[in-house]
């Protein structure tokens, strides 16, 4: 069941975001003493930056119709390659560039089966989520792996600006590019293509595999990014490192409007759902409230933002809704079947 | 050659025995590393380890066969763990009464998952993802991130777990072991003989069709949550009974465990295809390597994830690339079959082909 | 136009036997209002036992939505639905269902992962509690021989052609003691062969009382099985007549409103240099040593019965399935392409049939989708995308193929089957192709936007492309070809001159012994691009 | 297998043989000057265990709302913590917001490591104190203080002193389950008790493996489940977690194993009951965590209340417990920690089941 209209269906949904966020930021500012100082400010990207990175190219790859639940076990894998390097002595600059490589290397592993084996997405990095923490795992088996230069941890925990780190830094010009590529260049627009027909897409000539491979091998390199600047932050590597945050990260996209079902979707969203985000917790934080909560307030969030719009449409009468949502990219291929 | 194989055997019941085949071949190789594999204690360990994902993937397999999933299970199996086992420090009834509350209470979980998906339009990862954080949260409120332990429970609690129904030459068949066995025979009759778990087919097989025809859709998809959250509910239960001492974090992690089971059986993400005997070898594999791992000191347990991801990647490829020919050329043979003996029927004409 | 209908209710002429001429089912004034468009305003339908009656429109003219209230999907805004006399409320699917009231689509609705049998009755109710295979089955195969047909019930029904699928459809109806079909399209996608013993299911089924209300765009269909043709226009009822006082004049007289033009008819230029040339192209399977050129200008028919693997020539053409042996040459140059990329790279472009699934991205713009095949000649030096440009050429095909929609922002989706299909053809002017492949440019459009169409295709021509017309619509294949090749399961029957060429000629090769052993044409390429998107090879690059 | 744990205890004081129960007493109650800080000043107050969930944090945050009861503190004190997956970065993200939320100190107890140092520092600079208890910064960076519940060095020579009085005088095979790996305090025992281990005196003890369950109760279970089918001839696990202990306990009784092997270690008395009673753990340790949380808060109090300045000699009065005195801490050598010894261990047995 495709959108007829994607472009009003997120304008609608934008603005219920920015809602939320001055809902939001209205009562930190009043409520929260210290919520306006830099300090503050700094600590609130700060403390969920990596999250923040990868869910920049986790929004290329839903909007193409793909999931990757792979990304927090490849963020585990690089901190695991770059400490386990570190120890045996390498230049900290070659670990880290290894570390990239990994990332890339599996990331177009990814992308290799779910582009030309033509395996469902969600199976190929559950095998993912499962398999590079496993590597993780053997590189540094349960230990807390550290001693990083001081250069390395200086970078994931000085500010460079005031309180602003490299990290922020890097998020922030990492989303301006994303979001021109995404919405202004022909990459986007392919990303676009694939993920609302990727039969159209082979029709009109499009690169259809080579797409999702790029897709999936820089959804790798980023998260292997923001693997090493978790593993800057900490100052130290364990194989649990990261655990979990797909499903933050998947949650963050969701909320900012992008499809699960892939073609739509849009920067602007996923920007303002990662500031949301960030504000809530900021402040559920500072008022006392524990992470448990505050994933759970943020799930609650994502329902609400897919239900309430649902139930308006359905007291307007306007559609009806098909009983059964089909889960992920129908319509399904006859001849492959895709998991199992 | 394969002709002749395809018209005596399905291409899903190939799959099927590939798995069978692997599963025996992963038992007989850590039989050689291990010492004492095939011990009474051995295997018990292991069956016993079995019950609990069995019985939840058995729940999660319905919700995939309609094209959705529920990723909140784990969730479930910790707050009906955490609350029936509060209830049970203060208050003293059977195991049975305490079982029925966790499924009860596994129900009604299970129930808000699917009048969200069924009749709120939301998608089911969507839905699930939230409620996978909700149903923990309502937890840790509930607690106050205290901690259910054994010493307050039941005496029967401490009991239950090394309950032995039948005892052969030491081997067990653990009270426990056979929830899970009555679960998944259960299973199996309601998708084979029954006209709902046949539609369950239907609705993930084609949702158009299924509303076309007519298929009480909404509903079904609503039950199968239901019936998904009360086994997750069960197995909260279980859960409480074998490790006693519940904390906020309870079965965190199951649910992606208990769906790499599903995938890994044979049950298509896209829904409409699966069989319980693929889920129950699917489970018993991941669990063999997983326990085998631990105990085996050839290789460091540390390889086990990294293993146990391999295996995935290579059972849903094979799958995709060999399954995928396998069933075109099972589609091939059968036309080809008709159409000869159409022929055949129809005078033989001028045999084009 | 009322004037033109004379009132021919049966109920209403014999009104004194009442219980033998009340209508199974009729319709009475539905009214249906969808937004600001009125779908549908006073329309009334009588459909009596062991009838056939066709029901004719363009696209927009409300079948689709009258059918919908007649299954219960939709409910009505004013007017009645009655059975047997007794007025009726459709509040689902399943209400229908109960009343007898089954319709089966185009594309049929089956579940492949279930058996046969299963499909035929999962849809029961009261058939127990528990599933009885056996006896299940017994009845699939007592059902499926009262319709002549032999299929393995206990099989998976993924392993069916789509004419076996269409005929487990009408099992299941059956099954349901249906006493109203609704047949929308069952035809679309049949050979000739399976058309037949359709007709021959049909028959059956007029002879057991039941009432069927056939579908069809192809009006020789129309003319040879239906008993009574009702003709809807704009939502309106137009006309009910028996189909012995009606021609085909008359009928697309009604449906369009007025006189038109049924064919537009084209003037030959002599032809330019050989643009294409294909020599002995084959392809297990599929098809087997094809040989054709194309001049620059010329218009090169390709007629065949439905199943004649026309479409498969035009996709290995095109890259998307790559034909095993033979040579291709554009401009004298090796043509043989493995992937749509490299056929666009040369200047070889293929318009599908398929617009929902392989032609549009429904979702997206007039503009995004023109540009799209395109796309690399809108992107500056750092990748990003011309937009003022895009918009420009966009806008351009707008006005030079009259693409009626606001702007050229409207999504796709929104635009009506002819407006869709010229957006697809503008998205392969844009491509600058030297052959252009045509596959069914007009099927499911209304006959206006047909024959601006066909005047596209002759102003084309007449810039020198060189065009490779697939179409089922022999009167235009004849009037638009300057040649045509005929094509009979897989085989070049021959080539024929506009000049030589006549309809009986034309069927006469193209017509044989229909293979039932594959899918046909309309599917061929989904199965394609499936394969492509399965097995993931490269040519999606 | 070769770990890289933090090797805390270069050096280890003396062992006394029996110390046990009667060793560990803390108090020094001669020690000069401080006193009491006034009570009814405000003080904002966060207690941030390592994760949510475990009975023994509960327990120190009895002691702690027991303490800011008693002193009127009309600021506020809240218990809040990360979840067990989330524990180092849940830490952290609570230290760092710590600031801008009001908090004059933070009761951590720690499970980062040294990770969580920056974050430490930085609150620090930002005001607010960062006071450790139950288990420390190894690097002592950004602490003003650790509140240790007992001699960290003396922890090793308990658990072996338990382990021979189990496995008997002629000694055995036994394994370790501890919590996380990154756990300071696990692994400064774990380091103890291998020292200990090393002298003549527990030369029969040998130490097979030292697994971590992560302070899971399924994890923990399962591992212990796991030792038992490794080590055939495995005879005790000792495990230095009142999660773990439990676990191990549970999953030996449920496989009937009792009789050959013994599980022993630190638990706590409610929850290791049914267990010493039938004889699944004979032996174990521990202190009291209420207590732990009371001084705890006491020593934050006045820290924060300016009644002590944190430096080695101050010395303060506790409420209940009396009077401490903060000390350098020996098993942090040339890191400047500072500590305050609570102590006392207790051990239960038959004799004393603690309940």
């Amino acid at each position: 069941m495709g959108r007829i209209d994607a472009r009003r269906y997120l304008r609608r949904w934008e603005s219920l975001l920015v809602l939320f966020l001055l809902v939001v930021l209205a009562y930190n500012i009043t409520q929260v003493s210290n919520f306006l100082t830099a300090q503050n400010q700094a600590n609130l990207f700060q403390l969920s930056i990596e999250k923040a990175i990868v869910a920049l190219i986790m929004t290329f790859v839903i909007i193409s119709g793909e999931i990757d639940l792979s990304v927090a076990s490849m963020m585990a894998l690089s901190a695991a390659v770059v400490a386990r390097l570190n120890e045996s002595r390498m230049e900290h600059v070659l670990a880290i560039v290894v570390a990239l490589a990994v990332g890339l290397g599996l990331g177009a592993l990814n992308g290799f089966f779910v582009a030309n084996v033509g395996i469902n997405s969600l199976a190929v990095t559950l095998a993912g989520y499962i398999g590079y923490r496993g590597l993780a795992q053997v590189f540094i088996e349960d230990n807390s792996v550290g001693g990083f230069p001081g250069w390395f941890t200086r970078l994931g925990q000085k500010g460079i600006i005031g309180p602003i780190t490299f990290s922020i830094i890097l998020f922030f010009i990492m989303a301006a590019v994303a979001g021109v590529i995404l919405h202004y260049s022909g990459f986007g627009r392919r990303v676009y293509t694939v993920g609302s027909n990727a039969r159209v897409a082979i029709f009109s000539g499009v690169p259809v595999a080579r797409t999702r491979i790029i897709i999936f091998a820089t959804s790798g390199l980023v998260s292997a990014i923001a693997g090493i600047l978790y593993a800057a932050r900490l100052g130290a590597v364990r194989s649990s490192t990261a655990q979990g945050f797909e499903l933050d990260i998947i949650t963050i996209v969701l909320l900012g409007g992008v499809s699960i079902f892939g073609g739509v979707g849009s920067m602007v969203g996923v920007l303002l759902s990662i500031f949301l985000v960030l504000n809530l917790r900021n402040g559920m934080t500072i008022a006392g409230i524990t992470g448990n909560t505050q994933t759970g307030v943020i799930g609650l969030l994502l329902i609400l933002s897919v239900l309430i719009p649902n139930l308006v449409s359905r007291a307007q009468g306007r559609f009806r809704r098909t009983p059964v949502e089909p889960q992920f990219q129908a319509p399904r291929p006859e001849t492959v079947q895709s998991a199992g | 050659m394969t002709d002749r194989l395809l018209r005596h055997i399905r291409p899903e019941q190939f799959r099927e025995l590939i798995l069978l085949v692997v599963t025996i071949g992963a038992l007989l190789f850590f039989w050689t590393q291990i010492p004492n594999y095939f011990d009474p204690r051995s295997i018990n360990r292991l069956t016993v380890g079995l019950a609990i994902p069995l019985v939840v993937a058995i729940g999660q397999m319905m919700v995939v066969l309609t094209r959705n999933i529920d990723l909140s299970v784990s969730s479930t199996v910790g707050l009906t763990a955490y609350v029936v086992g509060t209830f049970l420090t203060r208050n003293e009834v059977s195991p049975w009464v305490a079982a029925v509350m966790a499924m009860l209470l596994g129900c009604a979980l299970g129930a808000i998952n699917g009048l969200l998906v069924a009749y709120g339009g939301v998608p089911a990862i969507i839905t699930t993802l939230g409620t996978l954080a909700i149903y923990r949260v309502v937890l840790v409120e509930i607690s106050g991130a205290k901690t259910v332990t054994t010493g307050d429970l039941p005496g029967w609690i401490g009991s239950l777990p090394s309950k032995t129904l039948v005892t052969v030459r030491d081997y067990d068949l653990r009270l426990m072991v056979a929830i899970a066995l009555i679960v998944t025979i259960a299973g199996y009759l309601v998708l084979r003989f029954l006209p709902f778990g046949r539609r369950l087919y239907a609705i993930g097989s084609n949702p158009d069709a299924a509303r076309m025809a007519g298929l009480p859709a909404r509903r079904d998809v609503f039950c199968a949550f239901v019936i998904c959250g009360g086994l997750a509910g069960l197995a909260g239960f279980m859960y409480l009974v074998r490790f006693g001492n519940i904390t906020v974090t309870a079965a965190q992690g199951l649910e992606l465990q208990v769906v790499a089971a599903v995938v890994v059986g044979g049950a298509s993400i896209l829904g409409g295809q699966g069989t319980i005997f693929g889920v129950l070898l699917g489970v018993m594999l991941i669990e063999i390597l997983q326990q085998s791992l631990l105990r085996w000191s050839g290789l460091s347990e540390f390889v086990k994830d990294a293993i146990l991801g391999l295996l995935i990647l290579i059972a849903i490829t094979v799958d995709a690339v060999v399954l995928g020919r396998l069933r075109e050329a099972w589609v091939n043979t059968r036309r080809r079959d008709r159409a000869a003996a159409r022929l055949v029927m129809e005078g033989g004409a001028d045999g084009a082909d | 136009m009322a004037d033109l209908a004379p009132d021919i209710a049966p109920a209403r002429m014999n009104g004194s036997d009442e219980s033998s001429v009340v209508p199974v089912l009729e319709m009475r004034g539905i009214s249906k209002r969808f937004g600001a468009t009125q779908a549908l305003s006073d329309v009334s339908l009588q459909l009596s036992r062991g009838e056939v009656h066709a029901l004719l429109g363009e696209n927009g003219a409300g079948k689709s939505t009258l059918i919908k209230i007649m299954t219960g999907i939709e409910s009505p805004d004013t007017g009645e639905i009655l059975l047997d006399g007794q007025e009726i409320h459709l509040a689902s699917s399943q209400d229908a269902q109960r009343y007898g009231i089954a319709a089966m689509y185009q594309e049929p609705m089956i579940f492949p992962d279930l058996s046969v049998a299963e499909n035929i009755f999962i849809g029961h109710r009261n058939r127990g509690k528990f599933v009885d295979r056996r006896r299940m089955e017994s009845e699939a195969r007592d059902v499926l021989s009262r319709l002549g047909v032999e299929i393995e019930v206990d099989e998976p029904a993924r392993g069916l052609t789509l004419a076996e699928q269409q005929t487990v459809e009408i099992a299941k109806a059956i099954s349901l003691d249906t006493r109203v079909l609704i047949m929308d399209e069952p035809t679309a996608s049949l050979s000739a062969h399976e058309v037949r013993r359709l007709f021959q299911i049909i028959e059956n089924l007029r002879s057991e009382g039941v009432a069927v209300l056939f579908i069809s765009h192809r009006m020789d269909e129309v003319f040879e099985i239906s008993d009574k043709v009702t003709i809807l226009r704009d939502g309106q009822w137009i006309s009910t007549r028996p189909r012995t006082e009606l021609t085909p004049r008359m009928a697309i007289r009604d449906m369009v409103g007025r006189q038109v033009v049924e064919i537009f008819h084209r003037e030959r230029k002599p032809p330019g240099d050989v643009r294409l040339a294909v020599e002995g192209l084959s392809k297990t399977g599929a098809f087997e040593d094809i040989s054709f050129e194309i001049r620059a200008g010329e218009v090169l028919g390709f007629a065949g019965l439905v199943g004649a693997r026309r479409t498969d020539v035009g996709l290995a053409l095109f890259g998307i399935a790559p034909a095993d042996r033979g040579t291709v040459t554009l401009d004298g140059q090796p043509a043989n392409v493995s992937s749509p990329r490299q056929a666009l790279e040369r200047g070889i472009a293929y318009s599908t049939e398929d617009r929902r699934q392989l032609g549009l991205i429904m979702g997206q713009s007039i503009s995004n989708n023109i540009v799209l095949p395109s796309l690399q000649r809108f992107l500056d030096k750092f990748g990003l995308v011309k937009r003022d440009e895009e918009r420009t050429v966009a806008e351009t095909y707008r006005m030079l193929l009259k693409i009626r929609a606001a702007s050229v922002d409207v999504p796709t989706g929104a635009l009506s089957g002819g407006n869709q299909q010229k957006v697809v053809i503008s998205k392969w002017l844009e491509t600058r192709p030297k052959v252009l492949i045509l596959d069914e440019p007009t099927r499911g459009i209304d006959v206006g936007a047909k024959v601006e169409v066909h005047q596209l295709i002759d102003e084309l021509a007449g810039q020198g492309m060189a065009i490779l017309l697939i179409s089922s619509d022999l009167p235009e294949v004849l009037a638009m070809s300057d040649r045509i090749l005929i094509m009979r399961e897989g085989h070049q029957m021959a080539i024929l001159d506009h000049t030589e060429a006549t309809q009986e000629k034309v069927l006469s090769l193209a017509m044989g012994q229909a293979s039932e052993l594959d899918d046909v044409d309309a599917r061929a390429a989904l199965r394609a691009v499936d394969g492509l998107i399965d097995a993931g090879s490269s040519a999606g690059d | 297998m070769k770990r890289r744990t933090f090797i805390l205890s270069a050096a280890v004081g003396p062992f006394a043989p029996a110390i046990l129960a009667s060793v560990a007493t803390a108090q020094s109650p001669e020690a000069g000057s401080g006193g009491a800080a006034a009570p009814g000043q405000e003080v904002n107050m966060m207690l941030l265990p390592k994760f949510l969930g475990i009975a023994v944090f509960d327990q120190a945050n009895q002691g702690a709302q027991e303490a800011h009861a008693e002193l009127e503190n009309p600021g506020k004190l809240d218990f809040v913590g990360p979840t067990a997956e989330n524990s180092v970065a849940g830490q952290i993200e609570f230290v760092t917001n710590a600031p801008a939320g009001g908090y004059n100190v933070v009761m951590l107890s720690n499970n980062s490591g040294d990770q969580i140092a920056p974050a430490a520092i930085a609150a620090d600079e930002a005001g607010t104190k960062v006071v450790t208890w139950d288990s420390p910064i190894p690097g002592a960076e950004g602490e003003s203080l650790f509140v240790a519940q007992v001699d960290f060095d003396e922890t090793g020579t308990v658990m072996a002193e338990m382990a021979r009085s189990i496995l008997g005088e002629d000694g055995g095979k036994f394994a370790i389950l501890s919590a996380t790996p990154d756990a300071a305090n696990q692994n400064a025992w774990i380091a103890s008790m291998e020292e200990a281990l090393a002298t003549d005196e527990y030369a029969n003890l040998e130490l097979l493996e030292v697994v971590y369950g992560d302070d899971q109760s399924e994890k923990s279970y399962e591992q212990a489940l796991a030792l038992v089918d490794k080590h055939p001839d495995m005879e005790l696990i000792m495990a230095p977690t009142t999660v773990g202990i439990v676990a191990a306990a549970k999953a030996l009784q449920d496989e009937g194993l009792c009789d050959s092997i013994k599980v022993s270690g630190l638990g706590l008395p409610d929850e290791m009951s049914s267990y010493l009673e039938n004889g699944c753990s004979p032996e174990f340790a521990l202190w009291s965590f209420v207590d732990l949380g009371y001084l705890t808060y006491h020593a934050s109090y006045a820290l924060a209340t300016g009644a002590i300045e944190g430096v080695e000699g101050d010395t303060f009065e506790a409420g209940r417990l009396g009077t401490y005195t903060i000390e350098a801490d020996p098993t942090r050598p040339d890191t400047g920690a500072l500590r305050i010894v609570m102590g006392p261990f207790s051990v239960y047995n038959a004799d004393n089941p603690g309940v």
